[in-house]
């Protein structure tokens, strides 16, 4: 606490630089997130442990320290999401991580987030569902990330397929979020939090990449009342029209974020008959399938939102159109699926479902799916 | 699919060292510039329960986190051997400990070639029983050859070195264990 | 349920080990007034020792206790009645 | 008796907000006494410029422009796990949660414990009125014995509902070295307005944690006319409900 | 507590008929839902405060004493879901209700439910959001009622339109549930809940239903271990394989009660150029829409979902095809549409949204859109 | 000394489920010796067939089939309304709440302090093992000051995260009549199966919420060999959470 | 839509017993066998606010929960008239009181008819403020002629009976307060 | 902020009522030590009777308890020092 009031009085708040040029290291998904946020100037984080994105914590907790960033271990992800909030109200780069259950306890302070629009960052390691289920994997809190609570999914979420993108995106969505005021979500998986394999870590500043300034919502300068308006938010509104005019300014801000940040990735999508979606470490199966068939000169191809809220339904619109059939390949019950279809509406192109909830996929299975699509249209 | 990718399961009690052999011998193939992924696997009930390492090493990009099969299974204790047999099928080779009794019919039926070592008894006799899982690493790189001898040490080296700067005869048992282990498979 | 034990006698204590239950935890063992408790050959649970008697020049005295301490309830205990 | 209309100034706490009053709780609320006792404790002590004033869901949020201060107003239960994440992240911030009973004792209670172990450098003021007024008049923790209400007609049962919750004495209870806790009531408003600046102080102080509870009227859930409302507080809760300080930052633990 | 037990002790539980023949009766949606639940013989509500659904454990605690049925108010609506789950456990006709922020907070339970197929009933009174909002009204939690938490909807959705239908499906979702051993869910709204209208109200048995027999899941006949085997239930598992199995037991059981359950109502569909689809309240203005358009002679249909889990998308199929224009009017973001097009993906009929997050829609409103759509196909 | 290799039957509680040992917890773990006393008081008392045993999801999780009883497993910290809702509906069941220190304290605290007032006939079984045991050892309410966790990897201070929580002064500060608070600990086995059986009487009787707080060993995320792990729970844990009872269901209201 | 519904909307300060009226009137139709569909306004910051009662009242099925104009507006206080102007237009009758100093500007500015009664006036002097919304009734009823003085009356006895049996020159009071409502507009 | 106001001068009180911030609830009546306090002719905020002096037959003090106890700090006393 005193470090992190000590920080915020140095004028150069990072002196300290937890990474200088590039640095490669053989790590965990979990360790990998810490320092992207710490590389991004994080400020704080709230959390309350569970498996499987406990080393976030672990390893914020011991460079926190060292780095002047604040740590607050809530009682419970409710806290841990409201006092994010807290963190950004007080104009702090703050983030907070979790999983399944913990997801669902976190949706109550995201929707408030989303009301406000409160740029928190709140990573997401996925495990299996429903309820408690494993500790393991899944992309099975598609849906509840995308659209949390009592709400309609003001917020972004990256999904992410390998350590150099956790980096990578982790230190985007504190930009995002600063630059659009709407929660960003990164959204992993519990492979992903703990597999070691090789990432490039590296400080945004020496990317070109300029981490977008924060600013209190409370306490901005001068005295409330006095030299300035006083900084009063709500989330409870009297009347239907009154809220109605507040939801449809968000939704008519969040539209116009869309095309800023919509992101996706084509792999031999331009001739495909056959092309495969999927998002997450899924992707690593799909675009593996594809090589596999492009060397058999096959034209398969995969299609991968990088953003599964806003999903990128104008992109892959035309690439669906010209297939033969699609194939969607999810560890869940197609949570993607329903979003997607909704942004394709209107195309018809056959489309077969490939769902293993709570499980990974792997190329060969994916190849065999394609195959069998494949064996049908002959 | 592009490049060959290698894939080994190792499997052990808690305590016997099993993520940490991992951990070392991925580090290692790492640093020799391979593409490595490790997962550890973890589970509600891990307590008391069988420690599994799934590694995948690779000159290319690692496309599947998890896989059905293996090419390489070391299993160091019955119930890790019970766990295990699920990831042989013909092109793999499994390897098991011998010093304890084992159900043959927890074996899988179908291997590239089964292979019984007594690892915790030449350990017990002929070193210690804390260097278990270093004979085992030996053993490992013995037969999968992902990294060298001296790659191998290096990592030891790195991770130990602190224990072997206070105690260098540790530093002499470990690298013997290691290369016993090559040895018992024959590398 | 009947399991595979191990059954000494000493001093004034049966002690019965069942290797099926035992986790090797020693917390038995730190509490054995006479501390005659100590690492077998035989192994437990995990493949790791389990606890016997006769490991101090005190004997057993049947109290129970290391019974009473394990988690497990991989010890029993009987007092032999020495009539002393 | 000299009687005239003319135009003046009325005296109220320099930190409300002028532009917002008439505020907008019912006729008789116990909220406007505690908030002025608030905004007098703000006043004397000079620290405007610093309040982040969190105000929970429960009638309390109808005093998220009270003040002429920055505010949030959050979630049922949440106004404390708000402050505290203001106040981790700006500790120059004097943070204080406001809220009901049901809010800080029912769903919110696990916030306020663990705040209290924690030893939070907030503020948290509670309105115990003795319901969920903002729904309507449901039974709350604090609901006295026989007292009828909405989810409890036929009157609370020790029985079925168990005892009233005595919050500031469980609060007490775990509260670390340094932290304040005390119970007041808006019918003693200078002892009201003592603790909350106590509790201010300790905060300003950076001592520790401080919570205080105040008895509050809701005439219009109690269905009670001006004198009643003044009986239940002072004999019915009163009887119940101990006012003064549980705990002192200058205390040793015991 | 005594009532209730004594109650289980009585051969003839419910000696007292709470009614008797047909009662016709001008009240509250709230009132009506807890009419509902007594006639349905349910046992215990479990309940938290929340606008608008708080006079139905008004009337509950009322009436609950006179016929002996139990009532706890718990200290959320976490604590009100978990409890709620204890009575289904326990084997007793079990309830909650809520709305907005509360039930976000019950789909923790919820999803417990779904993993351990326990049939609870739980009654949406929708009101506005996202975050706090308002108290009033809206369509805003269709996703997180079908979805709810970290797993895949394995629940039964009816989305009501009046105080006949409230009271009606109440008592069908304590039988649906029983049956099928799924969480069921009626989803109103604010406007129903408080607004006053006529109903019929009636013993379920003087109409023929009967009310399916609940049983214990705990504390069956005998001792545990002893006569029985124990009845252990758990929600965590260790392995991705365990789980996945587990799933799509789950998966199979549902997508076979699905036929059984799925629910729809068509409005001069047969030969509509021009469809509405609209739920819960918003059908009763497509429905005058609709005779509006019929009256001149002009081919406007509306579909309507009454089960929005699972949706009838297969009935729908085919209406969708035929008409010239479909239109969706939601007091929400499109959120029944997301799960509309996906069940019909391949359907390429244009389809015009009319979504007013936390509002009312009128009769005149669709009126006025079906007439630009018509304008615009001139 | 005569060794003899037999086949004989272990002296386990008659309600542990044979087939599902040697049950799932770590070697030396506390949980084992809580649910042993927990087991015997069970048989003392002849209840096994009215029994639910509702574990939450920490270590306990792994005692779901442990028993011979009917049980269900639940959410993390939610143990205690699942078994209220059980009892409330059946009251001739016996309803143990199983958790540990996080469950009940942090994220589960609104709960228990709520069937605590509610004086709901249920027993609330707690293992204070100082950490959160089953994510892997991260700071608890409970952990000690200068104790080292994941979370707190340079050690709890009080500064930063105030003193450890005292479960069963914080539940007795509002427990009411007729119900039970205690703390026992697994070093004192006759002690704690006293405490767990005056627990499950006091539901026998109908007269009262109870609980008992158990100062449970977690040698696996302590680090600690036996020696050090009777230490640490009897020297550090003991010095700071005393044991004994709290509440007894024959005192009256002070 | 087949069927014309009559839509009105009753405001008043709380405590003048706004909703108290909707519902005797509500039910007083229901009784006479229409449909009717009543729902009170409620908002989070009702304490002290407006309460405004919405009622549609019809022989046919009514379609929609809100409506945007009425064709009875009833206001009793300043607030109230500002607080409903918007839900008139050319087709609505806009009764307001006039008791109190009316802010001319904040009556809506197209209706079908405005019209101004003294009604706290006149039960203050005639009868006695309590029975106001009762006057009021009187005055809705004579508008809308959705049902009779009988039906009302019967209303009345219904709800209040209790209270007219301990005091029978209540049910005096309140018949004629009604009837001297509706004859204030003219019925 | 200057509002309307009525300011009532009696015994040694000057009593300020601001109507437009009296809710009309009473309280500050209950808790007047002299009773002076009642009912006026004029009106408050939601058209309810604001309170005035001159009710009992003892005169109001000036002690400024009814200004303390009005939530809406809709009563302004100041005392009249008449040098007795
Ligand atoms: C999660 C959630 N549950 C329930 C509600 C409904 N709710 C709003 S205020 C309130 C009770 C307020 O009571 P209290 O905290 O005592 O404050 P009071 O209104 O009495 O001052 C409730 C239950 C809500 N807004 N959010
Ligand atoms: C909502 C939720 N948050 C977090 C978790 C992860 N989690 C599982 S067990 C546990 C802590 C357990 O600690 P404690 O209750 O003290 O029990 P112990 O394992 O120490 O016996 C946590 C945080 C979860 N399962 N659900
Ligand atoms: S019975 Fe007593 S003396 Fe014998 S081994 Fe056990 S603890 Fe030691
Ligand atoms: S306490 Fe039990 S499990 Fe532990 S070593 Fe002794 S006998 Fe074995
Ligand atoms: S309902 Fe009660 S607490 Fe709420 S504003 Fe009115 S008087 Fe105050
Ligand atoms: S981690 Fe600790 S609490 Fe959990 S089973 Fe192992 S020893 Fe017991
Ligand atoms: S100042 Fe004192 S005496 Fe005068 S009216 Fe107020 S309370 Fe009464
Ligand atoms: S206390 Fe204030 S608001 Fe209430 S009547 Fe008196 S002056 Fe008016
Ligand atoms: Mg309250
Ligand atoms: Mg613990």
């Amino acid at each position: 606490m005193k470090d992190l009031k000590e920080k915020n009085e140095t004028k150069d708040k990072y002196a300290v630089r937890p990474i200088v040029g590039e640095k490669r290291a053989f790590a965990t998904g979990n360790e990998v997130v810490a320092w992207a946020a710490l590389a991004a100037d994080a400020d704080i984080m709230y959390g309350y442990p569970i498996t499987p994105q406990n080393e976030i914590m672990h390893y914020w907790t011991r460079m926190s320290e060292k780095y002047g960033r604040g740590f607050l271990q809530t009682e419970d992800e409710t806290s841990a999401g409201f006092t994010t909030l807290g963190g950004v109200l007080a104009g702090r780069r703050s983030f907070t991580a979790t999983s399944g259950p913990g997801n669902m306890l976190m949706q109550e302070s995201m929707c408030m987030a989303e009301m406000m629009r409160l740029p928190t960052v709140m990573i997401v390691q996925q495990r299996g569902g429903p309820s408690t289920a494993t500790v393991i994997y899944s992309q099975q809190e598609v849906n509840l990330t995308c659209f949390g609570g009592n709400g309609e999914g003001f917020r972004i979420v990256y999904s992410t397929c390998s350590h150099q993108e956790l980096f990578d995106y982790t230190i985007n969505a504190f930009n995002v979020a600063w630059t659009h005021r709407f929660p960003v979500f990164v959204l992993g998986d519990g492979y992903q939090a703990k597999m070691r394999e090789p990432v490039t870590m590296y400080d945004p500043r020496d990317k070109g990449i300029t981490m977008v300034p924060t600013e209190p919502y409370v306490l901005k300068e001068g005295c409330a009342g006095v030299d300035r308006e006083p900084q009063q938010m709500r989330n409870t509104y009297n009347t239907e029209e009154e809220l109605n005019e507040v939801v449809e300014g968000l939704n008519a801000a969040y539209q116009a974020v869309i095309p800023q940040v919509v992101k996706h990735e084509e792999y031999a999508c331009e001739d495909a008959d056959y092309v495969i979606v999927a998002h997450g470490v899924v992707t690593r199966a799909a675009q593996a399938a594809v090589e596999y068939f492009r060397e058999k000169g096959l034209k398969v191809g995969h299609f991968r939102p990088v953003t599964l809220r806003p999903f990128p339904g104008e992109a892959f619109r035309p690439i669906a159109d010209r297939a033969k059939k699609i194939l969607v390949a999810e560890s869940a019950l197609g949570q993607m699926r329903r979003i997607m279809t909704d942004t394709i509406y209107g195309c018809s192109t056959p489309m077969v479902n490939f769902f293993k909830p709570g499980e990974g996929i792997s190329t060969e299975e994916i190849i065999v799916k394609v195959e069998e699509m494949m064996a049908e249209d002959k | 699919m592009a490049q060959k990718i290698l894939r080994i399961v190792i499997a052990g009690e808690g305590g016997q060292g099993v993520q940490a052999i991992a951990n070392i011998l991925s580090e290692a193939a790492y640093n020799k510039g391979k593409q490595v992924l490790y997962i550890p696997n973890f589970g509600v009930e891990q307590r008391g329960g069988v420690s599994i390492a799934f590694m995948q090493i690779s000159n290319g990009p690692i496309d599947t986190m998890k896989f059905a099969k293996a090419d390489i299974v070391i299993a160091l204790s019955p119930r890790s051997v019970a766990r295990t047999a699920q990831y042989a099928d013909k092109r793999t080779l499994f390897v098991y400990d011998s010093s304890n009794e084992i159900d043959e019919t927890s074996l899988p039926a179908i291997t590239k070639k089964t292979m019984a070592i007594p690892a915790i008894d030449i350990v017990k006799t002929e070193f210690h029983p804390i260097v278990l899982n270093i004979f085992v690493m030996g053993a490992v790189i013995g037969v999968t050859k992902v990294v060298d001898l001296e790659a191998a040490k290096a990592a030891l080296e790195d991770k130990l070195g602190y224990k072997f700067a206070k105690n260098p005869s540790l530093r002499e048992m470990n690298f013997a264990a290691l290369q016993r282990g090559m040895q018992e498979v024959g590398a | 349920m009947e399991l595979k034990a191990i059954r000494t006698e000493e001093g004034r204590g049966i002690f019965t080990l069942f290797p099926g239950l035992c986790k090797g935890c020693g917390l038995c063992m730190d509490k054995c007034p006479t501390q005659t408790l100590g690492w077998s050959e035989d192994l437990g649970l995990y493949g790791t020792p389990v606890v016997e008697p006769g490991h101090s020049n005190k004997e057993c005295t049947g109290c129970g206790i290391c019974e009473t301490f394990c988690p497990d309830c991989a010890i029993k205990v009987e007092r032999i009645n020495k009539n002393t | 008796m000299k009687k005239e209309y003319i135009v003046d100034t009325p005296r109220m706490p320099v930190s409300w907000r002028e532009e917002t009053k008439a505020h907008k709780f019912c006729p008789g609320c116990g909220h406007g006494l505690i908030l002025k006792a608030l905004g007098q404790a703000i006043d004397e002590l000079g620290i405007q410029d610093r309040i982040v004033f969190v105000c929970d869901i429960g009638c309390c949020l109808l005093a998220w422009d009270l003040f002429n201060t920055d505010g949030v107003q959050t979630h049922h239960g949440r106004a404390v796990p708000v402050a505290t994440g203001v106040k981790r992240a700006n500790p120059d911030s004097i943070c204080i949660a406001y809220m009901g009973d049901g809010g800080g004792y029912a769903i919110g209670a696990q916030h306020l414990v663990n705040a209290t172990a924690r030893n939070e450098r907030i503020t948290v003021l509670l309105a115990n009125n003795t319901n969920y007024a903002m729904t309507g008049g449901q039974m709350a923790p604090t609901t006295l014995i026989g007292q009828k209400t909405e989810t409890c007609p036929y009157g609370r049962s020790i029985e079925q509902h168990g005892e009233p919750t005595r919050g500031p004495e469980m609060v007490a209870a775990i509260a670390g070295h340094g932290a304040y806790v005390a119970r007041g009531t808006v019918s003693q408003m200078n002892q009201l307005k003592k603790q909350i600046k106590t509790a201010l102080q300790t905060q300003l102080d950076g001592s520790g944690f401080s919570f205080v509870e105040a008895l509050a009227t809701c005439p219009t859930n109690w269905r009670t006319n001006a004198h009643e409302t003044w009986q239940f507080l002072n004999n019915n809760m009163g009887a119940y409900f101990q006012t003064g300080e549980f705990k002192k930052p200058e205390e040793q633990e015991v």
